[in-house]
This record gives structure tokens, C-alpha cells and sequence, in this order.
């Protein structure tokens, strides 16, 4: 079990990371994954340029702890956790999260889980600029939501099922 | 340098750091330690700015060498200690 | 919305499928993938060949009525399902399904949901060739289970949060 | 080609089209319609092959005009009758 982890300006290919994870271990039987991405509208504004601040140290520290939770609550071989910084545009790639394992079951919901808590827990901030200026985003209740249904024992069963 | 001894490093981030117009700075500590509660009193008593922003109900995190911790945590001499709005990435 | 389902011989490219579909529809904010694989090990023996088989007309059938499913259940906006058929090797990969949305909880719902139902519901068989001879992939109760449970009303809350 | 007003086309596949030695046949059918659970029966007498595979309890599905039905479904002139195991794709 791996954890690999970037904070990176640079894009990234979703296929060759598959594919790095995928070399070191040839029982891997599932994949599940994840790609979020600069949508060209955000709460009705079209979106002309992003901004992705983090906490350096703290960031690198969050991701490691993220996916060691993950490997400590499922079956899974390696997680790689990718998300990039700096200047974004519409369509860019922003985050990319991939979970390998035996069984699919395990893949997905480590997958979902590390999302889950990235998106409450990690220290990036998007800052957007539209047509009336500048603005930061505002966090979602739903993302606190969707991390905290992970504390619940139900997860914990259906993660097993698959 | 002697003054690492008795301060503590103070982080802002994103759109705090924007309100308050400065992304790191050495503070002081009157005594070998602090609780994040107290020190927050103290930041809000510089200016209207501070005072708004973090106000009590208002939604920020402060995370003290890299863990997010709650207001009766001791700060102590050394520390880094980041004040940051709720994250947003992924 | 589009559901695009292709069962094919040919080796496929995650990268370029996503591409393909996120190309049709620049309010993607969220891609959940899964793909599966051939591993070099399975119950113990060591795999040297494998064939996929499959009902022609059925399979398609059935991928578009999962895809249809899936789409009428969550907020999506399109899906691909790629399943290779024919002589497989160790560490090819077999198959591909992807789940597009504007957010991450209704992709990783959507994406999982097809891969447990394709796993029950689609005509497709593998027959492995171990060094003891040839033998049909015997199925497995928990991708049973693992489909009835997107029956209960639970995992519509559950989707809902992300 | 009056032949198909009056039959079905049986489809064998995976381990039981191996087990049963042919893919595909046309069945000629006594009346106009007959229970799956019929013709399973009549598929069972054929030899002890047929009669171990399709025995019941044994799992195995039969899907008519590429839809999965039950012993209960009507089979009709014209239907294709399709019996496999258990699917183990993905």
C-alpha cells in the first residue's frame, strides 16, 4: 500500500496515472476514480479564470492523513491523490483521485471517501473570476454533509458488499 | 531570532488574507503560552476588520502546526498558527 | 443527456473517452470512472489467458436499459460503458464506465450503480485459462448483493448528499 | 422458412452452450405456445446433460427476445429463447 500524493501547477493525465499505479502491482482488478473540473458556469456567473490558493505544509500533511483513513477502513492496494494550484481556466482539470484494489466494492468507496474529505478538510481555497469581479467560493453545507455520512457504521457495511 | 523563543508565527489565508491585507506575520506572545480563544480576542481588539471577520459564529478554522484545533488548544512559543476560511478545493 | 455503450474487441483509453464526452458538454464539473481489469491472479491460480463472452443484441440491450437507469436515478448528464470482449491477457483491461455530472456525488452514485447492475444483469462470461486447463468464472454472491442494495431507498439519500 | 411461424430459436451459452455442444437450434413446438417451465422439461428429457444443467434448483437464466423472464413467461412462435448461467462480466 501506497499513498501518493501532488500539489502541482501542472496538469495531469488521468490514463498514465492509471497506469503508474497500476505498474507496481499486478493484482490490481479495479479502478475507481475521480476528475473534478472547471465548469464554464458557477451559480449562474460565467467563470472566465480561477485561482487555487493552499496552505503549503498543512496541505501535503491533510492528503497523507486522508488517505491513510481510507487504506485503514478498505481493502485497497495504492491511492493516488493529484490537485492542482495557481491559474485555472474553464475546462481545466483540477482534482484527480484514484483508489485501486482487488474488488470494486473497496475502490469506489475509498475513492468517494477521499473526495469526501478533501473537499471538507484539505486547505484549498477556489477564488473566481467572472464578469463582476473577483469573488472566493463559498464552502458548500453539503460537502460537510456528504463527509459526515462517512462516520456513520452504515458506510462501513455497504463499502463491504462490492 | 531570539524572538522565536516568545512568539508564534500568525497565517492567513485566501480571502483572509485579502480582508486583513497580510499572509504572515510574527506575533509576540505576552506569555510562554496562549489559547487559541484568547489570542483570537486579542487579533479581533486590532481593528474593525479583525473584529468582523473573526467574530465568534463567524465560519473559520484555526489550525495550529497543520491540525485544525478548537478554541481551549494552548498556542505556544514556536507555533505556527494558520486562521483560514472553510475549505473549498477539490 | 447521452448514453453511449460500445462492446468491443479493441483495448480502450480512459483519458481520451473522458475527453470525448466532456468535449459534448462544458457544465461537467465532476467525472467518476471505473475500470476493471484483468488480474494475473484469481482464486489462487495463475491466469495465462482469459475470453470474454457475450449475447449480441442482449448485451446492448441491457447496457442501454443500465444506462437509462442509472440516468433516471441521478442528476447526470452522460455515461459511457466500454466492455472488451474475446481473448483477454493479464492486465488488459476489460471495462470502462463513466458517470458525468455537474457534482461529484451524483457520478460516483450513477458510475457505481452501472457497474454493480452490468455485473448481474449483463450477458457477458469469462472463461480463464489456468495452467490446470480452462474453467467459466463461477459467480459471486456479493455482486448480488451489491446490486440489490441500490433497491433500498437508503442509497438515494445517500446519493443525494454529495 | 414456413418453419419459423411454427418454432423458436434456442440459444445455449457460455459454459452451457460447451456443456450442450451446440450455440444455436431451432425448435419446432407442438402448439401455437408453451410455458419456459415446459420447455425446460422438455429440454431435460433430452439426455442426462440437459437433464443435470437445466435440473431444477440449478442456477441458470432464460431470457426470451433478450429479456430475462420467469418459468411462468409464455414462449411463443418466432421468440428466441436464450438459457446461461450466471453472468460474470465487468
Amino acid at each position: 500500500m501506497a499513498a501518493y500524493i501532488r500539489v502541482q501547477t501542472e496538469d495531469f493525465n488521468i490514463s498514465e496515472e492509471i497506469a503508474a499505479l497500476r505498474a507496481r502491482n499486478p493484482r490490481v482488478g479495479a479502478v475507481a476514480s475521480f476528475m473534478g473540473c472547471v465548469r464554464d458556469m458557477n451559480e449562474g456567473d460565467s467563470v472566465k479564470l480561477m485561482y487555487l490558493e493552499h496552505y503549503p505544509g498543512m496541505t501535503e500533511r491533510e492528503l497523507q492523513r486522508i488517505s491513510a483513513d481510507a487504506a485503514s477502513r478498505w481493502n485497497i492496494f495504492d491511492t493516488l491523490i493529484v490537485h492542482r494550484v495557481g491559474e485555472l481556466r474553464p475546462l481545466d482539470q483540477i482534482v484527480l483521485v484514484i483508489a485501486t484494489s482487488a474488488h470494486r466494492g473497496d475502490a469506489f468507496a475509498a475513492c468517494e471517501f477521499m473526495m469526501d474529505y478533501l473537499k471538507t478538510q484539505a486547505p484549498f481555497w477556489k477564488r473566481e473570476s467572472t464578469g463582476d469581479g473577483e469573488r472566493w467560493v463559498e464552502a458548500r453545507a453539503s460537502d460537510d454533509i456528504a463527509a459526515k455520512r462517512w462516520q456513520s457504521a452504515e458506510k462501513q457495511t455497504r463499502a463491504q458488499a462490492g | 531570532m531570539a524572538e522565536a523563543h516568545t512568539s508564534i508565527q500568525l497565517v492567513f489565508l485566501a480571502r483572509l488574507r485579502e480582508r486583513f491585507g497580510v499572509a504572515r506575520e510574527t506575533l509576540s506572545l505576552d506569555s510562554s503560552e496562549i489559547s487559541v480563544a484568547s489570542l483570537l480576542a486579542r487579533l479581533r481588539s486590532r481593528d474593525p476588520v479583525f473584529a468582523d471577520e473573526l467574530a465568534e459564529g463567524r465560519a473559520y478554522r484555526v489550525a495550529v502546526n497543520h491540525t485544525v484545533v478548537g478554541g481551549e488548544h494552548s498556542v505556544r512559543a514556536g507555533d505556527e498558527v494558520a486562521i483560514f476560511p472553510p475549505v473549498t478545493g477539490g
